[in-house]
């Protein structure tokens, strides 16, 4: 039992780490962490510049332009990004679609398809969640239905995350009405400028518009943008959802913006000198700080003995890292936010701010505290709600 | 010992309660907050008709002789319907330095503002005050009969829209004494007086207001000069009660939304209230709501509290309790309402920025608790 | 909406006070508030000197024996006890057996019990629970069998306190073993002292006696000893458990526990200087401070609230005082035990204590605390568990 | 990186967990605690006969050179089954003063130890300390060529059992100073030492020592005079490794039995595990005794790094999450095995006695969380 990284990792990290440090664009890293996502250019740009390196597709393997690394090394190398902090390759890219396709993919899904999701030619969508379907995915309706060398699918999506950049969207639609629940459902590539889709921003509770709902209306897509089997698309989407689960503690995320509200305590007056000297802020940012580094070992001795079991399958302790993974954000974007105090009560979205006694950098800094703390109570929410995180502890884990 | 209303103040309740489902839907709340002033205008004088405005000042100075728990009446229906009026800012903050202090003139503008002629703010706020009440750095010179104000305020509610301004600054005394703190009345329009309004998080409006060389005659001085911060921690306090109440109405708001949507919701085939989890997180909801509302009784009753130091820790009491409530409330309410409640257009997220910026008001948790340890290190 | 004490209120709470200053033996003022419960002499003792003062049946109807107090004066009379801190009148006999009698008993009943009740002449225990039926109390399987003028009774109950202590039990039993859960169930009076009764200590975690396990081999009880109707004793156990609940909070308790912590406080050395400057301990305790006002608050409401319904049936609503009142009284005893902190790792029942340092009276409170903490656990499980509390709240009054 | 046991550390894993299952069940437990010391004489032989107490030293010491993961897979399995011997108390803390100090005759002592033929305790705790470490009080005079101690410790842990204490006493400065501290050796039943055994709150067995003008000679003297402060923290850092691993255990056979009962034990018409809150419960202590087992881990490697305020400051780290995991995990245990879950008979009751120790022993999360901010203080 080893828990220090060896040499060769630790100059692995000084690789990356010097590498976001000389490549990371200037108007990028200007923003970073300051908003709760990215504009979508700066996650084209950077993605680019990573795929160019070959760093974009860190788990993929090796022959569908992968770079051949650790658990370990990938595992460092989103770490490095998070705490830079800088934009993560595509989600929805990287560990969602292209792993299914190299997966369950045809010979000339994979040909088409995959260079041209590794290097962000195809921006992807996921069209999982419906207004009836929400963390009861297996419940959704929306409808392809065979016509000659086509599906005809109509339907609606939503919490379709970045469907306003995407180019593509891979979708769970039921081919089968007649099958039960989870039966019936096939996984389907859908070009985003196909008729009959309409895409209707939903701002969220931040001000921004990172997410939408789509509408299909009698959307014909070729038969052979399916992907593997009719009717299978279910394993499909289980195989994605637990797929590369041990970065989704973002532990990098919160140490920076535990970093963030050190730095801003500086600057702030609380009741008896400087809020970074009251004991108070000084022990929270401590337990917060315990709090991390047990994450993280956590999220790597997950990763070393999915290495060892190495069957592919998800590790249902990988909800521990979802489910503290998001606590943990949502109390670091609020210790953010209270360091902000009540400079943090100004709108920063579309109107003018009025502050003037911090230097430019602090001001922005106090200003997307709150937006942030907001849209971050969605971490609890998304891609599997902490209660549905426990139902999976108490059932799969402890057999209640 | 006596919990219930009075007959007068059931009326006054009634009186509201209707005003609000009758006026208060959450697309006319939209309209209101594109009108220009970022409120209705419309909406005050139904105020001053209905008598509200008045509500918080004695008889003796023009008013309805109200005590705090009737204006706690009317912020708790407000805070239900998440009204975005300046009815704090202007009837109680502003209103609390009439109240708390004595001057020539304060019958006249008592009695406009009872009617609905005259706004009022509290210019005191500063950037770097982070709570603090008697942090003031804006300062005032005198020279002669005039005093030569420089400084810059924040967050003033109604600032934008206010006829009269009550504005501290310092005359004596370094930024975070409470000596030395003199109260101005500024008129709308002064020279030297630059108001910048913005939104607050919440959709809420506010003014920066600087003040440049800005003259403003002795005369305008409410109080004792350099006394000003007694006057001030007591319209505060009065805010404090006043935003317990627009606190409790609001988490009863967001309860009443989350029961109802685990009642309609259906996931895994059936209504979400049927998972026991969600049942207890709605039960500690509502336990932790109803704690709030029995301090927010406790700030109204002690707002009249003569001894400083019991009244201040009462506050900050309240406060703590109030700011824990509405945290888990708050959260609570959008983690329960799933997708939907990360969005800008349910009401759950209006909910849940409202009770974001009520935890801060007038000072969160952590302020609140270690101003408590303070005044007790004092007693 | 008044919150403040009459002046005749303010006036009655100093008459409690000095009553207590000046009749309260000493040698219970020396054990009071260490351990967590009463030894059954010195119940007995300052039950039958409140009696004697009229005080002991603080809500019972005038005609039986109460000193016609109002709702708040009962609620003032028990804080001043709790927090004195001296013995409550006994609950078994004042606040469940005797109201039963009172509101459903036969006139022999009324004039044969209450007053043996109320002066404490006959000790009561309750025998409710039983090894299969927990919370979950309706499903009970203790059977009394008619047998002429007789039932005979079989079974076993556990979690009996003062079992030990008393001289009678009223016991829920089976009288109709073909009805549904609820019902075919009888309140029974039995005495002790008849053959067939096997009692067996349940020692506590605090490695205190203070409950039972209670056997039944063919118990003979006559009929004449059933309360109310046969096969209705769920309705009158349901009326007992909803009688008299807002001093549940005890709200008392826990601010005499806050006061022995803050006391404590100033006899320990903390990291800088002593505990009670620390600023972590001083605002835990200004935290329970308003926790615990506002729950006398809330008390106070509900209490106000009752007497305007006026209708004898339990409020849902002081399911809050029983859910945070036994949290609060947890959170207080952990805080006095966390104080003694190391010192507190020693046993007390039983066993040679080589503490020196303190004098007597200070060791002594740091010896009680971690038992007290210990047996603490159990305000959450007894009396309806804190489960089953957000049950009903979430059922009764939010209707999910 | 690697988290895997070595086959070295699987045998010694699968050797104790075999003691374990064959030796220690709850009635055994009781019969060990009855035994004249509080423990069985004959489980020592077993565990020396086994190795496990040469786990901790070096091969150049006499021991099987193991590392501090060896030692915390003996306490991890120590503490799923309450094992009462002091092994902690004596391989570890007074073995912690044998790794990390030079002095003659230490081989000697070692080698006895890992065959059981002595034990020892370190007598370093006192009354007023309240978990600081440099709290010495008692005091060492020199006189010629003897020292001449007077004091009292508490809570040693084998203290009524051991052949030698390992004694801090005060040669200089004043009572909470890190500098000044001597280590004496001191035989049994040496005059001026007074050993009263007592009981501690979870049936283990402690010992207060006093000394009253005891001399003990030059050459008892560990490392240079009035710097035994500096062993002592790397004992005690050893220690609190060793106790992650026990809690870790602790928490595991807590969590095991609770899942179980919920399992088997029916009410309202089922088990009482169909209910989701209940579901929920057991889930959150399963997520903090992972949190646990990482920082167990993670003590374990930093008690060998060789920079004090980093080891020191992991050693916090380690000590308040686990704290805070064993105040959860132990009351929730309570609460959800509900009546008999405070009786002192059932498991449960006893594993909760057991946590509320361990959160306490070398300082609970309060004490390290000042101590972190100390360390960072210094930084």
């Amino acid at each position: 039992m080893d828990l220090s990284y060896t040499p060769a990792e630790l100059e692995f990290r000084e690789e990356v780490r010097a590498f976001i440090r000389d490549n990371l664009p200037e108007s990028i890293r200007a923003k970073a962490g300051l908003s709760a996502n990215y504009h979508g250019q700066d996650v084209r740009t950077w993605h680019r510049i990573l795929n160019d390196r070959g760093w974009a597709a860190s788990h993929w393997p090796v022959e569908y332009g992968g770079p051949g690394w650790s658990a370990v090394q990938r595992y460092i190398f989103m770490e490095e990004l998070l705490q830079a902090p800088a934009p993560e390759p595509l989600s929805f890219n990287i560990n969602m679609v292209g792993p299914v396709i190299y997966t369950f993919g045809s010979a000339e899904q994979k040909a088409h398809f995959l260079p041209k999701i590794r290097s962000l030619d195809y921006w992807f969508c996921q069209g999982f969640s419906e207004p009836g379907a929400g963390s009861d995915l297996a419940s959704l309706r929306t409808a392809a239905v065979r016509d000659g060398d086509d599906y005809v699918i109509n339907g609606q999506k939503i919490w379709t995350s970045t469907a306003h950049e995407a180019d593509w969207m891979f979708c769970l639609a039921r081919t089968d009405a007649t099958a039960k629940k989870q039966e019936g459902i096939s996984f389907i590539l859908i070009d985003m400028a196909t008729p009959g889709i309409t895409v209707r921003p939903i701002i969220t509770i931040d001000g921004e518009h990172h997410t939408n709902e789509v509408f299909f209306d009698n959307v014909r897509v070729p038969v052979t943008n399916r992907v593997g089997e009719e009717n299978k698309g279910w394993d499909y989407a289980k195989f994605l959802l637990g797929n590369e689960r041990t970065g989704i503690a973002r532990v990098g995320l919160s140490k920076g913006r535990l970093q963030r509200a050190r730095r801003l305590a500086e600057l702030s007056e609380a009741l008896d000198g400087k809020l970074s000297d009251d004991p108070f802020f000084r022990r929270r940012c401590i337990e917060l700080e315990i709090e991390l580094k047990a994450l993280e070992i956590t999220a790597l001795r997950i990763i070393d003995r999915q290495r060892k079991r190495n069957d592919g399958k998800p590790d249902p302790a990988s909800s521990i890292l979802k489910l503290r993974g998001a606590e943990t954000q949502q109390f670091s974007a609020e210790l953010v936010a209270e360091v902000a105090g009540p400079l943090g009560l100004a709108q920063t979205h579309g109107g003018h701010v009025p502050w003037q006694e911090f230097d430019e950098a602090d001001l922005t800094a106090v200003l997307g505290a709150v937006p942030n703390y907001f849209y971050s109570r969605a971490a609890t929410i998304y891609g599997g709600a902490s209660e549905i995180q426990k139902n999976i502890i108490s059932k799969a884990i402890l057999g209640l | 010992m006596d919990f219930e209303l009075s007959s007068e103040q059931s009326m006054l309740k009634d009186g509201v309660d209707r005003f609000m489902a009758q006026r208060y839907s959450q697309d006319a709340r939209g309209r209101f907050m594109a009108e220009p002033e970022g409120w209705s205008r419309d909406n005050w004088r139904q105020f001053a008709d209905m008598g509200l405005l008045g509500v918080g000042f004695d008889e003796a100075l023009g008013g309805f002789g109200g005590s705090m728990v009737d204006t706690m009446i009317v912020t708790e229906a407000f805070g239900q319907g998440l009204v975005v009026e300046p009815y704090i800012g202007s009837a109680v903050l502003a209103g609390g330095i009439l109240r708390h202090s004595e001057f020539a003139g304060r019958e006249d503008i008592v009695a406009d503002f009872v009617q609905g002629a005259r706004i009022l703010a509290l210019a005191h706020e500063e950037e770097g005050a982070r709570y603090l009440l008697s942090h003031v750095s804006t300062t005032a010179r005198q020279v002669g009969d005039r005093y030569v104000l420089d400084g810059r305020k924040v967050n003033v509610i109604a600032g934008d829209s206010a006829d009269i301004l009550f504005v501290t600054a310092r005359v004596s005394g370094s930024v975070r004494d409470e000596k030395g703190i003199s109260i101005f009345a500024v008129p709308k329009d002064h020279p030297g007086v630059t108001i910048e309004p913005y939104l607050g998080i919440d959709g809420s409006r506010h003014a920066a207001i600087t003040f440049a060389a800005a003259e403003i005659p002795a005369t305008a001085v409410i109080g004792q000069p350099g006394h000003g911060f007694a006057i001030v921690e007591r319209a505060i306090g009065d805010g404090i009660a006043a935003v317990c109440g627009e606190a409790v109405g609001l988490m009863d708001a967001m309860l009443k939304t989350v029961v109802e949507y685990l009642k309609t919701r259906n996931q895994f085939g059936g209504p979400l209230g049927r998972f026991q989890a969600l049942q207890h997180r709605a039960a500690d909801m509502y336990v932790a709501t109803e704690q709030a509302r029995s301090m927010a009784i406790y700030a109204a009753m002690m707002t009249s509290d003569a001894n400083d130091l019991e009244r201040r820790r009462a506050m900050s009491f309240a406060k703590v309790q109030i700011g824990k409530s509405l945290h888990f409330v708050g959260q609570q309410a959008v983690q329960l309402s799933g997708g939907i409640g990360v969005t800008d257009e349910y009401i759950v997220g209006q909910q849940f920025k409202r009770s974001t910026a009520l935890e801060r008001q007038f000072g969160d948790v952590d302020h609140h608790l270690s101003l408590i340890d303070h005044l007790d290190r004092r007693r």
